[in-house]
């Protein structure tokens, strides 16, 4: 079963953090994952983007042309990648942030205020996370323990304290109703 | 009896190509020479450049490389980094180091890379025969500047030695000469003093030498050694330009 | 007296050392080299007191002195 | 539980570089590699070993070429316009036989281009690139493991014929990332490198020069290194073939292979039989392959990403036998697995 996602926003708002720790956590299943990131003078103050597949077998292209899934944290990330997104597909997006309806019909559309749950929580920089968790509510990609082991194996050094606030974040995205 | 003055051992038998009167082949020995009286002719590696002193790997009795244009001090700073405990030094012209190579001049001494430089300013393009360099003087007449240097055309002749006495990471640099055996033997102290600093790991070393290139100065030997004199050192005076170890 | 051993074939005649010397000993040869050059010649090897400045200027490395 | 790390291409090419027993590494920043030099600014200090962030791409593959004469295992890595002026420091040290290793994380060009990845300088790095009758050996990792085992591999060949050798990926690998495992990397080296610098103690002093003037030389030189890399195009041609029953065989490295693959998965699921011949060296190029496959297939697609490259190199080896297809996008755009499946149904 091969899930391409794409996860677009601002860049500062922890995409690639969220790109890796997905793939982090394929790879703790021992499933076949590629991860990769819009980088560069694109990213800084722009959008940010990065690709995320998983699969249990071989992957060749790295790039996502047409997404299974969409988890989109800003406007102008929604106007540049619905488009592409595969027929009956998964689009969760930050209604905190984008306002618009979207009226698709061969889409799930979960709309989910990322920001506003990130921000009672304490910390407006885990929205991300809270996106990942109801996003991962949905497609059971993976596992919320692997998810759980991978922030831990990513949070190291000095970002060790923040491993609460993003545990948190994550298990707040996936009971979100 | 006793020799006295003879080829130094870091010197080969083989004839150098040079011109007659040309100053390259006595700094060659004198290079030579220090190596031997320093004793680490078997722990020295040098690096020749592109000009007339492309085949100084042949005159030499010790390891040399060749070197690409201007690439001199990046090559030195590969092999010094690399091998710390040998002796390392270029030996470059006024082209190679202050026009092509000047950012590898400049970010080598910068660094101060514990290496020596050995430059020789005969302010124009020998091997090439005769176009301007960036140490022609201004009026010189040169096959590219052929109604003599003009500043509003070509700018003005570089300083090498001021202008990296400027640099935090130079040690030690000194002006020389060999028009006279007074300024031979001078010149032979300060490489002598550039390799010992080298030796004592207080980082980068440059002597510059200004030489004589009668044929391509359009100058019989006893003209180019006044010019050296008169005008060269006008503008590019003599003496020890920096010396941090004194601090 | 000091032995002044002139490589013939290495010098190029450029007179270096003959504008050097104190004693305005040495001068061109009237014979030419194998590369076709004019090598000096010591005048009067009496007159040498090996002080050397001739060796300091030599390009070539053409001469040795002994004492 | 897995032994495998997540890790960025550049990343993984770094490690391997150091596991492989780099002595010494130069670079200078430039996007999409900067990854790489980053992490050999502090692994390399790390493991006591010579890291300089140079003035320069020039004073890089000249540091390159320093360390290389004072015996050490030396690299650099660099993008597409860095590359360029890389190609003086290439053509000295095949010039002069010192081994070394270059990589390059392509990127769109011409000129400044733009920072995506591309695969536009196959033809500087397997035509030469520099002044001078000269080839480098050229390896194209697939995959983030490839990048951690290809250096090892770039090395050992690159002093076995004392050449400089290069990795030539692109900015996709170098920035995706996938699961790795760290194998045990091989770093036997041949000791006999009687022609290093090192200080000639109780020996005769060696030369270093590429420079050739007396009659016949240079020709002699030149013989001498055409001798040479007819050994290594016997000897090193190196390839990956997927299907090899297929009717219609796809050629493509690196990152356009990837794309070809997930081409023939979906192929595979509607049952068109697509196969996929992936060079591992593009030099040497796999050539005897290629004229084996040229009896036995309908038809070539040669997928890269440029206007047409390596496909000239695959007429070449098929010799016309068998129709030689090309697809490919310019300027950074990337191939899609759907634009290759159309163009095999133009087959």
């Amino acid at each position: 079963m091969r899930e391409e996602l794409i996860i677009a926003g601002f860049g500062g708002q922890g995409i690639m953090f969220t790109g890796t720790l997905l793939s982090q956590a394929a790879m703790i299943e021992g499933k076949f994952v590629t991860y990769f990131p819009s980088y560069g003078a694109e990213v800084r103050g722009g959008t940010a983007n990065c690709c995320v597949t998983i699969d249990d077998t071989t992957i060749g292209s790295p790039v996502i042309i047409n997404p299974d899934s969409l988890l989109i944290l800003n406007k102008p990330s929604l106007d540049r990648f619905k488009p592409r997104l595969k027929k009956g597909g998964l689009l969760v997006l930050n209604s905190t942030l984008i306002e618009d309806e979207v009226k698709e019909t061969d889409a799930k559309v979960v709309r989910l205020p990322a920001t506003d749950i990130a921000e009672r929580s304490g910390q407006i920089r885990v929205a991300n996370i809270v996106a990942l968790g109801k996003y991962l509510a949905i497609r059971k990609i993976v596992n919320q323990e692997s998810v759980l082991q991978a922030l831990e194996a990513l949070l190291t050094g000095k970002k060790k304290e923040l491993l609460g606030l993003n545990r948190k974040a994550l298990i707040t995205g996936y009971e979100y109703k | 009896m006793k020799k006295l003055f003879s080829k130094p051992e870091s010197l080969t038998d083989t004839d150098h190509k040079y011109c007659p009167g040309c100053g390259h082949g006595i700094v060659h020995r004198l290079v030579a020479e220090v190596i031997d009286e320093l004793g680490i002719r078997e722990k020295t590696i040098g690096i020749a450049p592109v000009g007339c002193a492309v085949f100084a790997y042949d005159y030499w009795n010790f390891d040399v490389t060749e070197a690409s244009h201007g690439r001199p001090p990046a090559v030195a700073t590969g092999i010094k980094r690399f091998l710390p405990d040998r002796v390392v030094f270029t030996y470059q012209g006024d082209g190679d180091l202050a026009a092509i190579g000047m950012a590898e001049t400049i970010h080598a001494a910068n660094r101060g890379e514990n290496i020596t430089v050995i430059f020789i300013n005969n302010a124009i393009y020998g091997m090439t025969t005769g176009q301007m360099a960036p140490t022609s003087l201004l009026g010189m007449k040169t096959t590219t500047s052929p109604f003599g240097r003009d500043p509003k055309l070509a700018g003005y002749p570089i300083r090498v030695g001021e202008l990296l006495s400027t640099l935090e990471g130079t040690t030690f640099l000194a002006r020389c000469a060999v028009d006279s055996a007074k300024h031979v033997l001078d010149a032979k102290k300060a490489i002598k003093k550039a390799f010992e600093v080298q030796l004592a790991g207080k980082g980068y070393s440059m002597v510059e030498i200004l030489s004589q290139c009668p044929p391509n100065w359009k100058k019989s030997v006893p003209e180019s050694l006044e010019y050296v004199r008169k005008e060269m050192m006008s503008y590019f005076p003599l003496g020890v330009i920096k010396d941090k170890t004194k601090a | 007296m000091p032995k002044i051993i002139i490589a013939q074939n290495k010098c190029k005649g450029c007179e270096l050392c003959i504008l050097t010397c104190p004693k305005k000993n040495i001068r061109l040869s009237q014979k030419m080299n194998k590369k076709g050059f004019h090598y000096i010649e010591i005048i009067d090897p009496d007159k040498c007191n090996a002080c050397g400045l001739c060796f300091q200027v030599c390009p070539d490395v053409a001469i040795e002195i002994w004492k | 539980m897995t032994t495998k790390r997540l890790m960025k291409g550049n990343e993984a090419l770094g490690e391997g570089a150091i596991q492989a027993g780099c002595g010494a590494y130069f670079g200078y920043p430039i996007t999409p590699q900067n990854e790489l030099t980053e992490y050999m600014s502090r692994r390399m200090l790390e493991e006591n070993r010579v890291f300089i962030q140079s003035e320069s791409e020039l004073a890089a593959i000249n540091m390159v070429f320093g360390a290389s004469v004072a015996g050490a295992r030396a690299m650099t890595s660099s993008s597409s316009p860095g590359v360029s002026l890389k190609q003086e420091g290439l053509s000295y040290m095949a010039g002069c036989e010192l081994p070394g290793l270059v990589v390059n994380v392509q990127r769109g060009g011409p000129g400044l281009g733009n920072i995506s990845g591309s695969q536009a300088d196959y033809f500087q790095a397997v035509k030469g690139g520099g002044h001078g009758d000269y080839h480098l050996i050229v390896l194209t990792p697939g995959s983030v493991q490839e990048l951690y085992e290809m250096p090892a591999l770039a090395f050992s060949l690159s002093e076995k014929y004392r050449t400089p050798a290069m990795i030539l990926t692109d900015g996709i690998l170098a920035q995706m990332q996938e699961p790795m495992e760290a194998v045990k990397i091989d770093t036997t080296r041949d000791e006999n490198r009687d022609w290093i610098l090192d200080g000639c103690k109780g020996r005769a002093p060696r030369k270093i020069r590429s420079l050739l003037m007396e009659e016949g030389a240079l020709e002699a030189h030149n013989r001498h290194l055409q001798d040479k890399y007819n050994l290594i195009k016997t000897q090193e041609q190196r390839y990956q073939l997927i299907n090899e029953q297929a009717e219609i065989m796809l050629v493509a490295y690196g990152i356009s292979a990837r794309v070809c693959y997930t081409a023939i998965q979906e192929a595979n699921k509607k049952g068109a039989k697509l196969g996929l011949l992936r060079p591992l060296t593009v030099w040497p190029f796999p050539e005897k392959i290629l004229q084996e496959l040229a009896l036995k297939v309908k038809a070539f697609l040669v997928v890269e990403l440029n206007a047409g490259q390596m496909v000239e190199d695959v007429k070449l080896a098929v010799n016309g036998k068998t129709p030689v297809h090309f697809y490919g996008r310019a300027g950074g755009a990337c191939v899609t697995p759907g634009e290759i499946l159309k163009e095999i149904e133009k087959i």
